[in-house]
């Protein structure tokens, strides 16, 4: 991460909070719209304050109904304007995905281009908070199965911070996804720049094995990186920030040095974002391949009663153990 | 089950301002100050629109479109609608609101290349304030909505400035009455009190489904439901379309919230150039509608009250040979879509990956077509 | 902007049996024969539901729980419409409908595995005919409708056989009426002419949004849009709401269609133990409605008007003291999740990729948990 | 494919239809619902003559409104019913997609298994029939990612008869996908008995590239073979008929012999089918490959104006291309 912006280490949460501000002073056009998003300022506070002073207008407290918040989005930006969209949990946005997948993924297309779609869409994500059913999924993949939508996951306060406003800045519409768990854990740094919005990052390099992940497993990654090490093991950690459009420059460039990669992530492991990623690099590396790219996911089942959450999520001792395996070859 | 027959009838409180035979009729809440001149604009509406569905339905035939909506039986609801409103209003449509496009200033032409193939839109929304046709039923309920929010932010209501009071005009059917999307347009307008009027055809039929399979009440008393008014209109009284709409936006325009308005009319048509209505319809329901065609009634008034000549129907019946030549010529010219075209607007700015996958696409098609 | 006041009070028709004060009135459409004796088992469903939410609160406090939806306030109107079932019918709880899940002789400790994160169930219900609770805001309500529609096929609805007539009870909240899916219930219902009663408790928030967010009218006239009749009942009075459903009920199983009753009752606890009322809610508020309890009003009656006397209510206070015992013994030997039972249920017959997954997932739960 | 069953050839569309006749004779509880599904047939026809024959309670004209069919086919499930339930078109599943994904898929797990949802819900799928917007996606992959359904698809007429039946009669719901494109393509003789519902099978034996497709690609496939064939070059055919399950067996049992792999769908590129299949062969046969699984599919696009449909699905020549670059590894 380069130096610090000089302000103070922050959450994530607030990191998320200070970034929707600067991005709502930069653009009067930005309105932030969602359940319990006023007053409340979110179940997760993530707007804490912010209808307080940029007023009823631009933070809207709208009806329960997802398919309308979306669907209402997509015509407040046919007027101009740039919605940002809050999904209370990840297992509330189906209702709203017709209105994504049809409508915000397609008219900008269906438009010849006459039209744009400046949407952002925050949802917190993933599991580790010990809450009741539907409050723990991980819906990326869904998402990025589907064309004109871009998906990107922060997995730090720094990059909250210029993500958000990178993704609200952004013409396109924007799927993000917020690592809830990590909301209120350590305070970091921000940093004084952005790493460009579509664009992986080596937050620790390693010569051996190369683990990838993005969101809520990076943090992950970093603590097997660091037990590996004390068996002179040494991960690249690769935090992906963007699942699509994948940026395959970066995972690259480092599985052709480590010859063995190993993706992770909380949704469930058939069809999901780890296939795409092993599919490509097998294409497009297949000749650097030691070993079979690995992957540390979610089960093929609902998420489970959260009394068995942490051995169900990828883990350090699941990573660790796709890392002897891959190091078998 | 035994044949179908309709429960729901024109109620007694159906306005209505201009009878099938043709005669001027009075209604307490809906005046309308109206010049045979103007009258006989909307007569010309009514036949080029006609003509450009009938056009339509015959280059279907023809193989130049892939399938075609057509619009025949409500014409009147469209163009009274569509001329309600003012340039800086805002219209969403659904697949089938030709007439209303037509309004808008859209070039026939410009709806063509959806159902040709050639394109997914072709025409520009923000310029004729007209939004994209709407294939999924309700969805674009929820737009005029939002578009609707975007109104009150930017102060367009209320203000008594007629250059400056916008309001929205969404578009919808009798089935999709039934969507959620639709149900939570209402919920978000009635609560928010915004400036959008709900338009809905009922034309009696979702595809093979008689309105009846969508409610047991007529539609317009949906509204009360949610607080805001309803009202059902006769969709084959151009006048009435025409008064009842232009009330309804000007409530909008003067931050009197939503209206919904049931336009009573019937699809003369099958669903589309795809359907096959003998297998659920009577014939004898349809023959029965005949009776209260929209563009007869005015016709016939023309001739009759307004003293119109053979001169002023040659005229507009010219007008329409030449719109027909237009479209039948210029449906056959619509440019095929490049292979670039299919990436080019698919994100602002095109990711790395999907310039790769253009290449391919493009060197494969000119590969094969070589 | 200015704090916030409800617009929507009590209406003049919403119907009353027993005053606050606890004196029984009589309403002209719906008289309850009731005996004291049967108002008095009221009583003691009120207190011991009330108790079990007094404990599960307690129990999330010391961490046994992850959170808890609290019912406080809501009592009357869930034993009310419990009460009002008959062992056959079928009932469609949100997640907050512990009171209902009491009158369907549910274990309260079968409600708990899901606050606690050892199930996403704990009870059978087709046993109890009680449905899963249901998180999704919403989607209850079309399970209902549905389940009512099996019912029509069964022809368990206007037989006049009370041992053979089946009614279907959904509930569902005042934020939900916002839903696609509860307004799609209703048209489906009201189109099919369905036996299923919607019972809204109206607890005038959701979360942080209050009822007018929603609706600018009140919520049982919501019906009237969909052509099936809305009453509004004190859902802190458990007389009047027994005697509501009860009518409800009785009109789906004849055959008479589906209601909607507007349950008007206040959240007195937060959300959930998660939630921070002081953020958006007047304490004001909830001091108003502390006066129209809906315990103590039954109280008040049974002491004033039935003459019951200490021994009876030291009872019950004794019954409720075992059964919170029962709760707190209960919940914390409730038995943790095996590894196998994440993949067990997740199809009927278990497809191979995930008996491999299985395996896996045992094997590496019994190696880091010894 | 096994002798024939006595039937007189059929299209998929008639053979569909006298599927589901037969499976609405097995069990009573059995009811068919769906937009224009009564009187009309449905827009293609495929319950053609069955309101007439088993009535308006079996055979159910609902309302427009897909989130209802699939939530009151929920309800319908818990009192014990068997409810069939038509998608009119693959992209109007989206407004049905959350009582999919939160509520059909997950309703078994959360009452640990003592309710069950015997629910199949067809969807007319794909392109290549001259279609507007929305008429012609490839959906397969959200329902393959979600646990709790299986999701199966029919490619010739044989498997559309017993393939319905089967998905009907299992206690599991399954996503039935339809390649509508072939609905009334070339009769085809009735095996007189069914291959079990979740096995692949080889449709042309092949010893130089193996190649898998599912619903209307295998067509494709089987052409792009004989073609192959004229050059000398064998393509091992294979009909995944299940996209999940997968049946990896079959896959792997082939790729160990050809070890070279192309996979063919519709459906967008990015994590797509294809990605699945490509990372677990080369997971579970990374010594067996000649080369990398490649891919031909749909763009990562929305779907095209028909008039660049058959360029842009997968077709013949694309597939040779295809064909011809794994053979240069
Ligand atoms: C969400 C969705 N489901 C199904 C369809 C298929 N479909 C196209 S038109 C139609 C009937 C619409 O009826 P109505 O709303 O009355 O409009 P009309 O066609 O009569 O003008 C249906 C079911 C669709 N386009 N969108
Ligand atoms: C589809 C969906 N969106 C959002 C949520 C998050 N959520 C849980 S409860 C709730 C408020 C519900 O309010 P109401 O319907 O009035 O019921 P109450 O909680 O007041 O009993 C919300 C928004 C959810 N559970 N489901
Ligand atoms: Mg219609
Ligand atoms: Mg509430």
């Amino acid at each position: 991460m380069t130096a610090s912006s000089g302000m103070t280490p922050m959450t994530m949460a607030k990191a998320l909070n200070e970034g929707l501000r600067k991005a709502m002073e930069a653009d009067e056009k930005v309105v932030i719209m969602g359940e319990d998003v006023g007053k409340l300022g979110g179940v997760f506070r993530i707007t804490d304050g912010l209808q307080k002073d940029f007023g009823e207008d631009r933070v809207i407290d709208t009806p329960l109904a997802e398919s309308a918040i979306i669907g209402t989005a997509v015509g407040l930006a046919i007027r101009g304007y740039r919605p940002v969209c809050e999904i209370q949990f990840d297992g509330f946005v189906f209702p709203g995905f017709d209105q994504i997948v049809s409508q915000v993924a397609k008219f900008h297309n269906r438009s010849a281009g006459l039209v744009r779609m400046p949407i952002t869409i925050r949802i917190p994500s993933g599991g580790g908070i010990g809450a009741v059913e539907h409050h723990s999924e991980s819906v990326e993949t869904y998402f990025a199965h589907t064309a004109g939508l871009k998906v990107v996951a922060c997995s730090n306060p720094s990059d909250a911070y210029w993500m958000i406003q990178d993704a609200i800045a952004d013409d396109d519409p924007v799927i993000f996804i917020e690592p809830k768990r990590l909301y209120h854990a350590a305070k970091a740094d921000v940093a004084d720049a952005p790493t460009p919005l579509y664009e992986a990052r080596v937050v620790r390099p390693g010569e051996h094995v190369t683990v990838v992940g993005y969101g809520p497993t990076v943090s992950t990654l970093l603590e097997s990186a660091r037990t590996a090490a004390d068996e002179g093991i040494e991960l690249e950690v690769i935090d992906l920030r963007s699942v699509s459009p994948l940026d395959m420059s970066v995972l690259l460039e480092s599985v052709q040095r480590t010859g063995r990669m190993i993706v992770v992530h909380e949704a469930p492991h058939s069809f999901g974002v780890g296939a795409e990623i092993a599919a490509r690099i097998t294409e497009q590396a297949f000749y650097s391949l030691e070993a079979p790219v690995l992957r540390v996911t979610g089960y093929d089942t609902p998420y489970p009663p959260s009394r068995l959450e942490h051995e169900w999520l990828p883990n350090l001792d699941r990573v660790l153990d796709a890392v002897d395996k891959i190091l078998e070859y | 089950m035994s044949e179908h027959v309709h429960a729901v009838h024109p109620e007694p409180d159906m306005v209505q301002l201009l009878t099938p035979e043709g005669q001027r009729v009075e209604h307490p809440d809906y005046s309308l100050e109206i010049s045979d001149a103007e009258i006989s604009d909307l007569y010309r509406d009514l036949v080029l629109v006609r003509r450009i569905d009938t056009e339509a339905i015959a280059l279907q035939r023809q193989g130049e479109l892939g399938l075609w909506a057509s619009l025949l039986g409500q014409e009147a609801a469209q163009i009274g609608a569509g001329r309600a409103l003012r340039p800086h209003d805002m219209a969403f449509p659904t697949y089938r609101e030709h007439g209303v496009a037509w309004c808008r200033g859209v070039d026939p032409l410009a709806l063509l290349g959806l159902f040709r193939g050639t394109n997914l839109g072709g025409f520009d929304p923000l310029e004729h304030n007209f939004s994209m046709y709407t294939i999924v039923i309700g969805a674009q309920t929820l737009h005029a909505t939002g578009y609707a929010m975007g109104v009150v932010r930017d102060g367009a209501v209320g203000t008594g400035d007629p250059a400056r009071d916008t309001a929205v005009l969404a578009f919808f059917g009798d089935g999709a009455s039934s969507q959620g999307d639709v149900n939570e347009a209402f919920v978000w307008a009635a609560a928010g009190n915004l400036p959008v009027v709900f338009f809905c055809q009922n034309n009696q039929w979702a595809i093979s489904e008689p309105v009846e399979r969508q409610s047991r009440v007529p539609l317009y008393q949906r509204a009360n439901g949610f607080g805001f008014p309803g009202v059902r209109v006769d969709g084959n009284d151009v006048l009435a379309c025409l008064a009842v709409t232009r009330k309804a936006l000007d409530d909008a325009r003067g931050a009197q919230g939503p209206t919904l308005i049931e336009a009573f009319t019937y699809r003369m048509n099958p669903h589309t150039t795809n359907d096959d209505p003998r297998r659920y319809q009577l014939g004898s329901e349809r023959e029965t509608w005949k009776l209260k065609d929209p563009l007869e009634r005015v016709r016939a008034y023309l001739a009759r009250e307004a003293g119109m000549d053979a001169d002023f129907f040659d005229g507009i019946e010219q007008e329409a040979r030449t719109l027909a030549e237009h479209v039948r010529a210029g449906c056959r010219a619509l440019p095929d879509p490049t292979p670039e075209s299919v990436f080019e607007h698919v994100h602002v700015t095109m990711p790395d990956d999907l310039v790769a996958q253009r290449a391919d696409f493009v060197e494969f098609v000119s590969a094969v077509s070589s």
